[in-house]
């Protein structure tokens, strides 16, 4: 009988290289310390850690969350402990595991971004995610994420000064998700990342208030995950880099999802909420499918999705 | 935090306190249904698995150092209340104001009994002990013992309008006070900051750092 | 002791008014027949029929409809009678209902739009509902819906041509909706209905094939609720022609939580298929509610919603 | 069509045959448990309300003029083959082809029998009857008494491939048949265009135009 090919769960994205495709997503895994007393989070492919800004962030007022059908919304309002805290309280432990630790930074500005960038690489983070979800202050505003010229420059600018391997994380609130699919690719990011939160609200009709202090607030879990798996199938049909998916995944069969309509790795984020264990249940479910549909690289499944030809 | 069942609606766990040790792992919960998923929670059959994580956070923590405990609870507020007087009802029993919207929400009353716990009662609609907020009666018992004042130190877990009453009893009586919060939770161990209450030191994570609080600590 | 004051239900839509609040959304609701042997249609505010084009359309392959969390995707591909087998099969039963008529039309190009506004408007339908996600032909198959000019210039055109009510049904799909909200009125509609349902995907992990034959289709449901009420809440406060919100409506509760974010009316779509009975239990819910809160006329509830001065 | 429960996911009714009628609008229905609806159903209690809409479409119906009638049920297509045997056989019984996977999945026999019937089984495992593809039992059959092709008309129910069988099978043989379809569900009463199937005269819904359609006007 033929030895049985080990299964191989390793994806290089990139320069970054992980031993599996499972990651956890900014704002839903802390700084990694609270999810390590459930498991070994050495055994995820990568951590991404909440998002970090130059300065301390104290975050919007309560409530900042609420349930919606099979989702959430989330208004936190970037809290962090700014770029100097977490260098202080959160990396000594990040830099113990053994696992790819990346940073999700923001900023209000390009000068914001390559400040964080700059000191994210010079202290060895493995990548860092470039969170575009922000107000771009200089534009009056406007999120660098849903304006192709200030997203063009962000990036442009952040790659003209690190070599750390960066992520465009994109956001869903746009008409064409692959237009800044392409624009990040062209301007020198190394992958992208998506789907961060759609825009949503929801309100308490006894009250007659938001059901979130801050009015609108971002939904995520597995209700947008039909969005999240047609934006990650657009951009991989228009980008080379990886494509990072999540939206919604909380079971391996939602992590496949992802994988067959183009992404070579996937994130978790509310489905941590729901299952502290949901990224350790994903890596094992991922390997069983594997094994049943006799594949024997991950890399295989990518894009792996089947349709008739007529319909493309 | 529990899952009242694998459905993703509704999706987020539920945060329920402990209410009882019963030993060897096993323990209750008493809760009250207020929606949807205390709705499905109650259907449940006896011998069905939920999946829980906990117990998370802080809990009630008392010192005697900061003198005999008064517990205050507020309806289901009954639930970590019971639980603390049980564990502390060995030396002398706790004094215990308890109010309730009726006498029908009134629980756990035969067991407090049995731990040799009178409590004082007070519902809104006056079916059970004084008619009205149990605050009103806490402060007129200690109007007429000014001296308990200083001899005791306040436990409360209840709704928000009345902790906020039993903070400004405490500063005005100048008693040190702790109060137990509920806040909406997604994760329940830190990693999200949904929970979060604006403290004297920031944001501090009601999963986390709390439940419960030293009043002063506590902007509202 | 006073007499109660009787509660209104009434709602005035520019000249087109209604008797209550509650509608049908277009494609879920055939065109009326079905659903009248589930109860009495005549109370309903209005009937929104499936969308017509000129020329019958057979719509997509099979499968075309998949369950999501909390929704669905649906790719029906505007399967419809026509123009003329509209008014050969479906006109003479809807002249029949003592409730308004609106009627969905769909084109693949500005005249398409005319020659059906106009034929809806010879027979006296009381409301046409522009359907702007089709593709433009003309412009290159970019729909009307996401393409500012092209939306411009269909409502412009339209609107010269016929005195009728008319209604843009906008697209979710889009960076900024109000300006497109801006749009429609200053281009002469008389009110906007959203939202329509928003791109997804799904695919099957054993076949690894898309679930749906068209691969994407369009979300709808429970799932997208918390978008569509962040959508109407921020159009009404962009324009002043009233609003008809829909998306996830199927209880009393979801229909009053548009209207408190500014919607003058409602429209129930995956929610009859939930529910056959949904539209009479939220008319009766929306007036249970407004005894309980002390409120005469629905028209109060547009837009009552509260909130912080501070966060707007 | 009926929910499971009223929780939002699963969010849409499912697409049950009515198995039996028992009378005084009491009904029985006949299903596998394959995913997250059906498993939620399966754990209803006795006594739980269920929403249910129906009867939908148009259901089997026989007429003599085509022949007499020749069953095929292919795994839970029994659940509506047996209904329809039960109101056939106070006349001649019908005779019925009953493929399935292996003998446990095998139902309903007791029943066939007091109704008089004897179904000609085959399972892919052969644990009960012939082994294989009922449909290559039903041409065995059919090679070997081939003036039975006019006296009969097929009503079949199963899944899609085991259709197409029974589609080209009647094609061949020139023979009458009546299957029915299974597509996914939205509304169930005709108004989503969800559960189209393409036929000669056009898309056709299968809850409202069928389930069951004329093999000749199905295209493939
Ligand atoms: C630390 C803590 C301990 C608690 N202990 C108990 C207890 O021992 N017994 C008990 O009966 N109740 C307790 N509660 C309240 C309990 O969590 C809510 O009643 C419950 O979550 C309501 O869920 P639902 O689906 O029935 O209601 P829904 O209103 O349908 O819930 C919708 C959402 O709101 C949240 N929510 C609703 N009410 C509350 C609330 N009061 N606090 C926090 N989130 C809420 C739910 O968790 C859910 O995410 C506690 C809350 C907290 C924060
Ligand atoms: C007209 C008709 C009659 C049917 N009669 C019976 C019966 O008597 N007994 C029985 O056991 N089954 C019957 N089925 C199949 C039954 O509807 C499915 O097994 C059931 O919907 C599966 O639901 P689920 O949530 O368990 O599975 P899931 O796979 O979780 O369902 C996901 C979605 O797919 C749909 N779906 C899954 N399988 C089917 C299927 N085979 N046909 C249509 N939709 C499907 C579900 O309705 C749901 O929308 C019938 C189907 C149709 C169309
Ligand atoms: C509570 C919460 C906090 C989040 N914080 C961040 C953040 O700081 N930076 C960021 O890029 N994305 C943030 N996100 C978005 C997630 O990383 C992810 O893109 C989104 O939630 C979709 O994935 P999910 O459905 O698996 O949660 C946050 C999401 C949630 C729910
Ligand atoms: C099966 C189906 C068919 C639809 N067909 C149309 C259509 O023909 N024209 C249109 O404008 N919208 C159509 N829609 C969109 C709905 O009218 C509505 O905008 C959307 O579904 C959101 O509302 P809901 O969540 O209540 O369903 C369709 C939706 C569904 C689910
Ligand atoms: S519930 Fe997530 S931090 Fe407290
Ligand atoms: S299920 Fe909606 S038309 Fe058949």
């Amino acid at each position: 009988m033929a030895k049985k090919t080990p299964i191989n769960l390793r994806v290089n994205l990139g320069k970054l290289k992980l031993k599996n495709p499972v990651m956890t997503a900014s704002g839903t895994f802390g700084y990694g310390k609270e999810y390590s007393e459930f498991f070994d989070i050495n055994k995820l492919g990568a951590i991404v850690v909440k998002g970090i800004s130059l300065k301390p962030m104290k975050g919007n007022p309560s409530p900042r969350i609420c349930e919606t059908p099979s989702g959430m919304l989330n208004a936190i309002g970037l809290q962090n402990p700014g770029l100097k805290g977490f260098m202080k309280q959160q990396l000594p432990f990040l830099k113990t595991l053994k696992t790819k630790i990346i940073v999700n930074i923001l900023g209000n500005s390009v000068d914001d971004y390559i400040e964080l960038a700059e000191a994210m690489e010079s202290v060895g983070v493995d990548a860092v995610e470039l969170n575009v979800s922000c107000p771009n202050v200089k534009k009056g505003g406007i999120a660098f994420g849903t304006e192709p010229f200030a997203f063009e420059e962000l990036i442009t600018e952040v790659r003209k000064r690190v070599k750390v391997p960066l992520i465009t994380k994109l956001s869903p609130n746009v008409t064409d998700i692959k237009q800044f699919a392409k624009i990040a690719e062209d301007s020198g990011s190394d992958m992208i990342s998506l789907i961060n939160t759609i825009t949503g609200m929801s309100i308490d009709i006894r009250t007659r208030r938001p059901r979130i202090a801050n009015i609108t607030g971002g939904l995520s879990g597995p209700a947008i995950k039909p969005v999240a798996v047609r934006m990650v199938w657009e951009c991989s049909r228009t980008v080379k880099i990886p494509i990072i998916g999540m939206g919604g995944i909380i079971s391996p069969e939602d992590a496949i999802e992802f994988i067959l309509a183009g992404a070579s790795a996937v994130a978790v984020g509310t489905g941590n909420f729901i299952n502290p264990a949901a990224t350790i249940e994903i890596i094992k479910g991922i390997k069983s499918y594997m094994s049943t549909e006799g594949i024997t690289s991950v890399n295989d499944l990518t894009g792996a999705m089947r349709c008739l030809k007529d319909r493309l | 935090m529990l899952s009242v069942d694998s459905s993703l609606d509704p999706l987020l766990k539920r945060p329920i306190s402990l209410h009882r040790w019963l030993g060897n792992g096993d323990f209750q919960l008493l809760y009250r249904v207020v929606g949807k998923g205390t709705d499905i929670l109650s259907r449940r059959n006896p011998g069905d698995k939920l999946d829980v994580i906990g117990p998370l956070g802080n809990g009630f923590s008392v010192s005697r150092k900061h003198g005999e405990p008064l517990l205050i609870a507020g309806g289901l507020g009954i639930a970590p209340v019971f639980g603390l007087a049980e564990t502390l009802h060995s030396k002398t029993p706790p004094l215990l104001f308890y109010g309730a919207r009726t006498a029908k929400e009134v629980l756990c009353i035969d067991q407090l009994q049995s731990l040799g716990i009178n409590p004082i009662i007070a519902t809104d609609d006056g079916t059970l002990g004084k008619k009205g907020n149990i605050l009103n009666v806490l402060n007129k018992f200690i109007t007429q013992n000014p001296k308990l004042k200083d001899q005791y130190a306040i436990y409360a877990c209840g709704p928000e309008p009345m902790l906020k009453a039993v903070s400004t009893f405490a500063v005005k009586n100048n008693m040190k006070a702790f109060i137990s919060l509920e806040k909406h939770m997604a994760c329940g161990v830190g990693t999200c900051l949904g929970c979060v209450v604006n403290t004297t030191k920031g944001h501090k994570r009601v999963c986390k750092e709390g439940p419960v609080f030293p009043v002063e600590d506590i902007v509202w």
